[in-house]
């Protein structure tokens, strides 16, 4: 890189042909100067990609790829990129490629607003692409794992919007172009369902099941039965999703088991989390990311007692694991200190990753005993609030 | 970070706050996530020609001031704004979220409007959560999940207002 | 505002016209939406504007106006605005605006760079104008108060450049536009000087000083003597201007006292400010913003002892004050907690506020008895360490 | 934060060092300002014939190691980079400030080339500031008051690396 000659120019003048006693070791070689690290375009099990939105200084999100196996921050910490006004994520590693939407304007806080979508290279954490979005629409909330999200065998990604009216914008990942916008009158999220579609959460407490044909184009629509009460008996539009079946948790603590790979959303029967003692203590799941699942089958649920109405944003003391099969309780984890929410990482030996409120530090624990690892903090993280393992 | 103790501050509150967050306000909750416009009522307004003043107590810079029952931001009173006006240079969110709160102050029941001011980031004081009725962004009517800084000329989210619109249907 | 319509159309829907017991007092009045606050056009003497890079997110920096004798954090908080990517600040009164040099990338932390001049309004704390700078000069550093400066009467501002190569853009603040670009080799800041010019100070310890004529362009430009060595006897760019003598402080403990009336720079004889033990503690200046003055015609100093290679930039215990005429000390202010900036207030009653690097928190001080009044923290801040008294 | 323990961590590391931060380097330090450009001198090698190993101990992520005495900054180390090289998807700066630093392993004092890696936000990771030499922004070879995000397509600081030039003149 010939501007590198510039230093050499300044620093050569002051460099000397080395005079050293004898017993002196060899000096340190110059070294190259421009070299810039590179990654893995799939990342190791044991890695997490964590989005920090950033809530005091929201242009400026950031997300970190951290291994959280690692002892030393300098081998934590892999690397990162922006992600402005409180974007969402979606990771393929097939392509090896991060997706996040963002916002700008041309004078940062003011100005002209553009709303994007950045391809960024898994291995070099550079963009490699963008999709300009309709301006004003994406979903600019919480940061939210069915916002954005891989259809259609990973060949286009459907992005939520709301404005507050509600659509879906499909984007196809070889053309890096959109495909077309589908009205979700008043449902929200993209919850991937049957061979080429999606599900949105309506306010009737039911699904709104969208296919697609093969140009983006909506070939079939409709609604589920209604399962719940918006006002009575919510549920979390967060969910895990297990062979097919997402998993999606009420405030009571309630599980509904919903079936999507089928062209329509298929709930089934719901059952409790707690039960006996516990029921009476109402537990809950509580916090911000509150659900993740490992490759061995089971969903891991952040829960509080005492469950009233506003606490479900808190976060809470347990993580609870299921086994969707036996619709059971498999473990219980006491976290060592409060937690606002949660993952879990690939693979046979699974870590749980829980964000403690009061440091904003990473805990890790061993998904399956249970055991506390360490705490992965001084990345320079300000609101780390919803982590997903990394592929 | 303050930014966390009100995490903790919040959780004891809301165990103590049980106020219902039902009625008239819902019932109307899939018709205007639909989009569809609803008719225009005749809102409440203060009887001037009552001697008695009405009466609204409490710390608008404190997360427990009564407006704030179904809240989730920067508090705009902190910021350089009051509860209900936006701080120098920002502009007002036109649409927004909706909560029912009780004034202790007169027993009733508020519609509050927490109208987001937009177009600098965020303030950073008196982070408040209370959340009470508060839904997934599937109730537009009742979610504080979203940045609502829609139809605002920036999408910068800077603090949130508390402003009463009128008093909601008893029940 | 028309589109206020669209909150009521949702929001009246849910209200009645009251029915309550009769000795209720009556309702309160629905309240009127989008009212925007507005701020007196010049500062009352007991408010700060305080400038916070955000160095953990300096693509959001804050610039906070705060009133430091209010007692409650909702009275202290009266407004901010955002400077982009470690502006630097200038504040008239007269005109009743702010200035701001700011940089922007189309995609916020990358993509096309531009480098502004933001005027903003002191009373509605909107921007009311920018000035396009020359791309990739402006001088971008720790905040500084030299580095953009009124001067010609006020009409002018003189914005320091460092690529590294110095100059200084000459900006006409009726007009709006660039009158000029005065180079200045070698030699950076823009300390007002004479009539209508700027000093800049250079690395053979001198001054260059630079007189213009009336369209901007270079009238007269003479260095001053050489007074101090780069390398063995530094002193801070740092300054405290009394009476058109700029105090210039050097990092081992000496008052240089320079002249700037007219129009070149004429450096005075330098003397200590400590003397006897305290001399042989190595007492010295050290910290960020490490100097400023009041309007009584007194200057301030951050101070630590065991001044050694490399501790310049930490910060101090300590506050000294300085009567100019009497080359003596007239107060000795030791701080609660460690301090890393200082700025003192306008008028016949001077407030002293530190930064206090531990907490980031800002404390006031009586800057003529020295007496703790209080601490301001909570209001977002990340790094704000750099003060001004507003006008 | 760990940003201010990092200040008084710093203070009392620097009271320990007393390193002389004089010599050939700053003779230079005028000419360089100005502009001018400077004889290309033939630069130290390691003589690889020699059996020995060249010897650099200490822990790069640590504020304390040898080649950071005039650092200030997030340490591209704990970032996703190296001592000496930048982390994925930034940039390195081209021109920089330098320092000489002693090699505890050799006894000799290296030129250090500390370039900014650049076109991400702040690492916020090893803030490490020690400042040993430093000079204010007059002094451009020598101040690590300025970012040096100078050059690059991106203006927004990440983090420093800490590059050896050479061996520095002996006095």
């Amino acid at each position: 890189m010939p501007q590198f000659r510039t230093v050499f120019l300044i620093a050569s003048s002051f460099i000397t042909s080395q005079v050293c006693a004898q017993d002196a070791p060899p000096a340190l070689a110059p070294e190259p100067l421009g070299i810039i690290e590179t990654l893995p375009a799939q990342y190791p099990e044991n890695w997490f990609i964590v989005h920090d939105a950033s809530f005091f200084h929201m242009s400026d999100g950031k997300v970190y790829i951290l291994d959280v196996t690692a002892k030393t921050l300098g081998e934590q910490f892999k690397g990162m990129f922006n992600s402005s006004l409180i974007g969402n994520l979606a990771q393929s590693p097939a392509r090896g490629e991060i997706y996040s939407t963002e916002t700008f304007h041309t004078r940062g806080q003011r100005g002209d607003r553009i709303d994007l979508l950045t391809i960024w290279d898994s291995a070099t954490l550079s963009p490699v692409g963008e999709v300009m979005l309709p301006k004003g629409k994406r979903f600019m909330g919480i940061p939210q794992r069915n916002a954005v999200t891989l259809i259609n065998d990973g060949k286009w990604l459907a992005i939520a919007n709301f404005s507050p009216a509600t659509s879906a914008t499909i984007v196809d990942l070889d053309s890096r172009e959109i495909l077309s916008e589908v009205g979700t009158p008043g449902c929200v999220m993209t919850y991937p369902t049957g061979p080429r579609g999606f599900s949105a959460l309506c306010p009737d407490g039911r699904f709104f099941s969208t296919q697609l044909a093969e140009d983006g184009s909506v070939a079939q629509q409709e609604r589920s039965e209604v399962f719940f009460d918006s006002d009575t008996t919510p549920i979390f539009d967060r969910a895990a999703t297990i062979d097919g079946i997402a998993y999606f948790p009420s405030f009571a603590g309630l599980i509904h088991p919903v079936d999507l790979r089928g062209a329509v959303a298929s709930v089934g029967e719901a059952w409790p989390m707690a039960t006996g003692e516990e029921a009476a203590e109402n537990w809950a799941p509580s916090g911000v990311a509150i659900i993740d699942k490992d490759d061995l089958g089971r969903f891991y649920l952040l829960m509080h007692s005492g469950a009233a109405d506003g606490t479900h944003g808190g976060g809470g003391p347990e993580v609870w694991v299921f086994d969707p099969a036996t619709k059971s309780r498999v473990q219980r984890i006491a976290l060592q200190s409060w937690g606002l929410s949660i993952a879990v990482s690939r693979g046979s030996e699974p870590l749980l990753l829980v964000t403690n409120p009061e440091a904003m530090s990473l805990e890790v624990y061993d998904a399956r005993s249970g055991e506390f690892q360490q705490t992965i903090t001084g990345f320079g993280q300000e609101t780390p609030l919803l982590a997903t393992g990394a592929q | 970070m303050n930014f966390f103790d009100r995490f903790f501050e919040r959780r004891s509150r809301d165990l103590a706050h049980r106020t219902s967050r039902r009625g008239m306000l819902t019932r109307f909750g899939a018709l205007l996530v639909g989009g569809a416009a609803v008719p225009l009522l005749p809102v409440a307004r203060a009887q001037s020609d009552q001697p008695a003043q009405p009466v609204d107590e409490g710390d608008s810079t404190s997360c427990d001031y009564w407006r704030y029952c179904a809240i989730d931001g920067f508090l705009c009173s902190c910021c350089g704004g009051t509860v209900n006006t936006c701080p120098p240079g920002t502009e007002m969110s036109p649409i927004t979220w909706i909560g029912t709160c009780e004034n202790p102050g007169d027993g009733r029941k508020y519609v509050i409007s927490y109208n987001d001011c937009c177009g600098k980031s965020s303030c950073g004081a008196c982070l408040c959560m209370r959340d009470e009725g508060d839904r997934p962004p599937y109730r537009a009517d009742k979610t504080n999940d979203v940045n609502w800084c829609l139809g605002t000329k920036s999408a910068t989210y800077h603090c949130s207002t508390a402003i009463v619109l009128g008093v909601a249907f008893d029940r």
